[in-house]
């Protein structure tokens, strides 16, 4: 019944690929054999063909060292090579078409007057911290993860064993490494921006118009709109799954099985594709995609116009408490010179 | 070419671990690594079996298909052998090997997974044959001296063989025609000893 | 060739450049010119000079809330590198056998781990605030941006070759070592010596006026 | 290379000793300081980050100290101080920096920012970079005496009414005094009643004291401009005064800057050892305390809290004797958030008071206070500093607040205890 519980998984998570672990072929013993076979059932057993394994001792003592046979194995690999990197890498190479036939379409959207040169705080230093702390840890591990999901096939034949295998190592190790990182970066994330990302009245009227891509206009949004949250949360809930998948693939040493290993590396890979692949989105709308909207995770303040166009209830709320910046206030919070409001006047002599 | 293979006859095995001892004594295997281990099912009961099982040396192994480096490879006489300079110690193998053969050393200096040790055959590696080298990274090379795997020497009861899958059945099928039964009765006597 | 090259000329090259400019760069703010204070004192100069050096670890209460981000990722930082530096397997053997002739209990495997998480988390979280704050981004100069990612490469560069199987990762590592050796005198990395003689003239200041600073 | 800058750079090379090296080759930029100076705090201006003021002279340091700066200045590649850096830094440095040291008491790396900051401060005010209001105060104080323009005829008439309302008389040129007082500008201009509370505790506690004719003026301006050589002129005087007058002692005035002028950077700025002692007001008065000369009687039922003066407390050193003075004629007194070595300026030292430009500014930075004082509840602010006094009060009227300010040395004389005869 595990095979079941893997199965389910997977159709929740990533239906399109709940075919992949189809019951196990079973192959029955040599038909039109009528004699009594007293043999034939241990093996049966022993090689799991009911699901009821029957586990051996032995004076070997390891992981999993009393089964003869592990016939999951087998599937789970295949799972792995003929399912998971060819979707995978399908998956991350679409996301990109999809986001640069984007652009060439609507390009970048602009804001309704332009850029008023007014601003409004939207993020403090620490929340930005927090974001790109987060976005750094992650990408090093989409890298590194990538390197190993898919390098077999495409970077193995250009490289060569001897060198592609260095790469592997060090993204091995690093991945490792860096694993700890993100799921304490993601609880600060949780920690500073759990509070404004819980959903309110208004958010599905956003979802309705396709957050704006549908159609002409933007759609009302509070101080994060339905899009964003929804990211947010796939971001935290999603990413505790990897998180705590990953750490249980990295340490071997408390001696579980073979079988957990493998669902939790499925969960674990089909849960970071599927981040990854919404992430160069998020990148995408948060970079090239909307006009003025990187600036807010950059200096921490974003035009009031934009604002105004893409967070109108927050934007209200700044013009009522009248929180905008002038343009000169913001030079000078930036360290700029007074008048000067072009490069930063900072002395950057070495 | 000869296609070498194990076979444990299960009619035979005495579960007396003298493979075991002699695979890690011949190859100078570190502690916590076990090329070859023997499992009694239904240990102390009615039909209790054991066999030696290591590295089946498969024609189409599932650890070389998941290997992310690909550093398995297979030698003329079907011996499933791998490049521990290649090896990145991801274990991968060991999910996917129907034996559990693949075993990993914990005593590397940081890694808690240093690179994958499993049984050769006692045919080496990659390296130069009988180089020292070679010795330390995996063992014994005794198929390049003209020897077979010294677990199946040893065996006394020779349960364990070793050897070209051809000379093996036939020393099988021999065993079973001798022992009677059904013809389909998996080689198993048809009075199960209790 | 290259292997040679690293772990021979390279390597003395470095660690030369590293002990002559250190001692150099402290020998040229030693000797520089500085004029006795001829007022009365009213406390011991020695003192304050010893206190401050030590009471400057923790900052003072009035100002702590308003820097705790710099103070938390500051300490998670510098001990996770000085335990890394010093504690870590390899570094304690390569001491032992390249440089010390003696050696010392390294730390366990889970240590180093945690060790590193608070290193790169703390430098992670230093850097990126440098980049986001206007005050330190306004006095930030270039020289901070290639002390903190050229040491953050080093970190890097060490945990890539973990598994120290693989001689090239191995080379990489000291490589970026050795840069970052050449690189350390000249640049304001020289504050992990510096900042002694700095606290010490201060607290001295101070001691001499009777303050605690 | 105009001469302007010639000069400066001239000033820079010369105070760049080797605290100011290792300064510089310890500082890492955390920008620890800005949240120490209250000139950042209260307007988010990056620039007002404390080592950011020192940048002319970190440029220099770069330039001609450290390896980089001499390989690039060699290949020509570096960009070396220029007049235009200068002229920019004069209103960090005059209008932004209030020298209360605030920010070297931070420095995880033990930086005396406020130090550097004065170097820099000295190299503009000698290459010319100074605000019209200093320079013209600097110079009246080398002709007249006073940065004020107080003559000794002032003096005089102000003495006479000391003389007047007190019924004691004010000793003036007494050879071999023990004790040589001297008067800040404001305190004979603005604040009459300290001089008068003088005389009435040296008549209580019988102390052999004198004023000087030639030198009552304690207010250095060189020091408020950072000019090192007037203020080294300006202390002369002082001195030359009390060696007349052979005095065992001098009095400093509240006043804090006069008190580092003459106490601290004195003797540096003469480059000799003075013959005498240089005591502050508070010491001498806590010291007569504790030879019990000083009786005092009856309690302050006000709610009071004590502005610590920077240049008195931070940079003087004198903390607990005001504690010590106000204990017994205080009922209840509350201490202010932050306050001892760690307390905030009033915003207006270093010169920023004198400074005409700098107004605006200084009502925002006292924006610090206002909210400190405002927690506090009480019902007046006392003081021993001149300038704070006078620069609070300016901010309150400013802000609209009901909060008297008293110096403590009136609050003392109030409550001399008038049966004790001698």
């Amino acid at each position: 019944m595990r095979i079941q519980t893997l199965l389910l998984l997977f159709c929740l998570v990533l239906p399109q690929l709940s075919s992949a672990a189809g019951p196990p072929k079973s192959q029955d013993s040599p038909q039109g054999v009528s004699s009594i076979n007293p043999g034939a059932d241990l093996w049966r057993e022993v090689r799991q063909r009911d699901g009821e394994i029957l586990e051996g001792i032995s004076q070997v003592k390891s992981v999993d060292s009393g089964f003869l046979i592990n016939a999951r194995g087998d599937e789970w690999a295949r799972f792995r090579i003929t399912k998971l990197s060819s979707y995978g890498g399908i998956a991350i190479a679409a996301i990109f078409v999809i986001v640069t036939l984007l652009y060439v379409v609507r390009g970048k959207i602009p804001i309704e007057g332009g850029l008023s040169g007014r601003m409004v705080r939207r993020f403090t230093d620490y929340e930005r911290i927090v974001h790109w702390t987060l976005a750094i840890v992650f990408l090093f591990l989409a890298i590194t993860g990538l390197i190993l999901l898919l390098g077999k096939s495409l970077l193995l034949p250009i490289l060569g064993k001897e060198v592609f295998s260095l790469f592997a190592s060090a993204s091995k190790e690093g991945h490792n490494l860096f694993g700890p990182l993100f799921l304490v970066s993601l609880i600060m994330m949780f920690l500073s921006f759990a509070r404004r990302n819980i959903y309110e009245n208004g958010d599905l009227t956003w979802l309705l118009k396709g957050g704006g891509l549908i159609g002409k206009g933007h759609v009302s949004g509070g101080f994060f709109n339905m899009g964003e949250k929804t990211w947010y949360w796939m971001v935290i809930l999603i990413g505790f799954v990897i998180a705590i998948s990953g750490l249980i693939l990295v340490s071997p040493f408390f001696g579980q099985g073979r079988w957990i290993m493998e669902l939790s590396h499925v969960v674990h890979t089909i849960g970071a594709l599927i981040l990854m692949t919404v992430s160069v989105g998020h990148m995408y709308l948060g970079s090239i995609g909307s006009e003025g909207a990187l600036e807010g995770m950059k200096s921490g303040y974003v035009d009031i116009n934009w604002a105004d166009a893409h967070h109108d209830r927050w934007g209200k709320v700044c013009h009522d408490e009248n929180l905008i910046v002038s343009a000169e206030d913001y030079a000078r919070l930036q360290g700029r010179k007074p008048g000067d409001t072009g490069e930063l006047a900072t002395e950057q002599g070495k | 070419m000869a296609r070498m293979k194990f076979y444990c006859d299960a009619e035979r095995c005495i579960e007396c671990n003298a493979c075991v001892t002699a695979c890690k004594n011949e190859n100078d295997i570190p502690w916590g690594v076990n090329r070859r281990r023997v499992v009694t099912i239904k240990d102390g009961e009615q039909g209790e079996r054991s066999l030696s099982v290591a590295c089946m040396h498969c024609s189409d192994a599932p650890c070389a298909a998941v290997c992310p480096v690909d550093c398995f490879y297979t030698t003329g006489d079907g011996i499933v052998l791998h490049d521990k300079d290649i090896c990145i110690g991801c274990g991968y193998c060991f999910y996917a090997c129907p034996f559990g053969a693949p075993q990993f050393p914990k005593d590397a200096a940081f890694a808690s997974r240093g690179k994958m040790d499993k049984c050769t055959f006692c045919a080496g590696g990659p390296e130069e044959d009988n180089s020292s080298d070679e010795f330390k990274k995996y063992g014994r090379n005794r198929i390049s001296e003209g020897k077979l795997p010294l677990c199946a020497e040893m065996c006394s009861t020779k349960a364990l063989l070793a050897g070209d899958a051809d000379v093996i059945s036939d020393i099988y099928r021999k065993r079973i025609v001798n022992r009677g039964g059904s013809a389909f009765n998996w080689g198993v006597s048809s009075n199960i000893k209790g | 060739m290259i292997e040679y090259l690293i772990d021979g000329p390279l390597w003395y090259f470095s660690l030369a450049v590293f002990c002559i400019g250190v001692l150099w760069q402290l020998a040229s703010i030693v000797f520089a010119k500085g004029k006795t204070d001829l007022s009365v004192a009213r406390g011991s100069a020695g003192r304050g000079a010893i206190r401050n050096v030590f009471s400057r670890f923790m900052p003072h209460r009035e100002i702590a809330p308003q820097i705790r981000v710099q103070v938390v990722a500051g300490y998670m930082f510098h001990l996770g590198l000085f335990a890394l530096l010093f504690f870590a397997a390899p570094h304690v053997l390569f001491l032992e056998e390249h440089l010390l002739g003696f050696g010392w209990t390294p730390m366990p495997h889970w240590a180093f781990i945690v060790a590193s998480q608070f290193a790169f988390l703390g430098l992670i979280i230093l850097w990126l605030r440098r980049m986001l704050n206007p005050v330190s981004r306004l006095i930030s100069t270039l020289d901070d941006h290639v002390a903190a990612i050229l040491t953050f490469i080093v970190m890097l560069t060490g945990c890539l070759a973990l598994l120290e199987g693989f001689t090239a990762l191995r080379l990489l590592h000291r490589f970026s070592v050795e840069l970052l050796l050449i690189y350390f005198p000249f640049s304001c990395l020289m504050h992990t010596f510096t900042f002694i003689p700095s606290r010490a003239f201060t607290g001295a200041w101070f001691g001499r006026r009777g303050i605690d600073a | 290379m105009s001469e302007r800058l010639e000069k400066g750079l001239g000033v820079l090379r010369a105070e760049m000793d080797k605290k100011v090296q290792s300064f510089f080759s310890s500082c890492v930029r955390c920008g620890v300081c800005a949240e120490s100076c209250l000139f950042y705090t209260e307007t988010n201006d990056p620039r007002y980050t404390p080592i950011y003021k020192t940048e002319p002279m970190r440029k220099l340091w770069k330039n001609e100290y450290s390896f980089w700066g001499k390989l690039t200045s060699k290949l020509g590649m570096a960009k070396p101080l220029t007049e235009a850096d200068l002229a920019d830094w004069e209103e960090l440095v005059y209008d932004g920096c209030s020298m209360c040291g605030r920010c070297s008491m931070v420095c995880p790396v033990g930086v005396d920012i406020a130090m550097v900051i004065f170097k820099v401060k000295h190299a503009l005010a000698v290459a010319g970079f100074s605000p019209e209001g200093l320079v013209e105060t600097t110079q009246r104080a080398i002709d007249v005496g006073s940065p004020m323009g107080v003559t000794l005829k002032t003096v005089k008439a102000m003495i006479k009414h000391v003389e007047a309302d007190t019924g004691l008389s004010v000793p003036m040129d007494v050879e071999g005094a023990d004790y040589m007082a001297l008067l800040s500008s404001n305190e004979i201009a603005l604040y009459p009643e300290y001089l008068e509370s003088l005389v009435k505790i040296f008549d209580h506690a019988g102390v052999s004291w004198t004023l000087s004719s030639q030198a009552f003026e304690a207010t250095n301006s060189g020091l408020q401009i950072g000019n090192k050589a007037i203020a080294g002129q300006l202390v002369q005087r002082v001195v030359d005064g009390a060696e007349k007058l052979k005095v065992k002692n001098v009095i400093s005035p509240e006043c804090g800057h006069a008190y580092t002028a003459l106490r601290w950077e004195g003797p540096n700025f003469i480059g000799k050892v003075y013959p005498f002692r240089v005591v502050h007001i508070l010491e001498l008065l806590d010291e007569l305390r504790a030879q019990g000369r000083l009786k005092t009687t009856g309690m302050e039922t006000d709610r009071l809290t004590f502005h610590d003066p920077c240049s008195i407390v931070r940079r003087g050193g004198v903390l607990a004797q005001p504690r010590n003075l106000l204990e017994p004629i205080t009922e209840n007194f509350v201490e202010m958030a932050d306050h001892g070595s760690m307390n905030w300026c009033c915003g207006g030292g270093g010169g920023v008071s004198g400074n005409e430009r700098a107004e605006e500014l200084k009502l925002t930075a006292f924006n610090k206070k206002k909210s400190q004082i405002e927690a506090l509840k009480v019902d007046a602010v006392v003081t021993a500093c001149s300038n704070c006094r006078m620069v609070m009060e300016d901010g309150i009227e400013a802000n609209e607040m009901d909060i008297p300010l008293l110096g403590l040395t009136e609050l003392i004389a109030e409550h001399l205890d008038e049966k004790r005869t001698n």
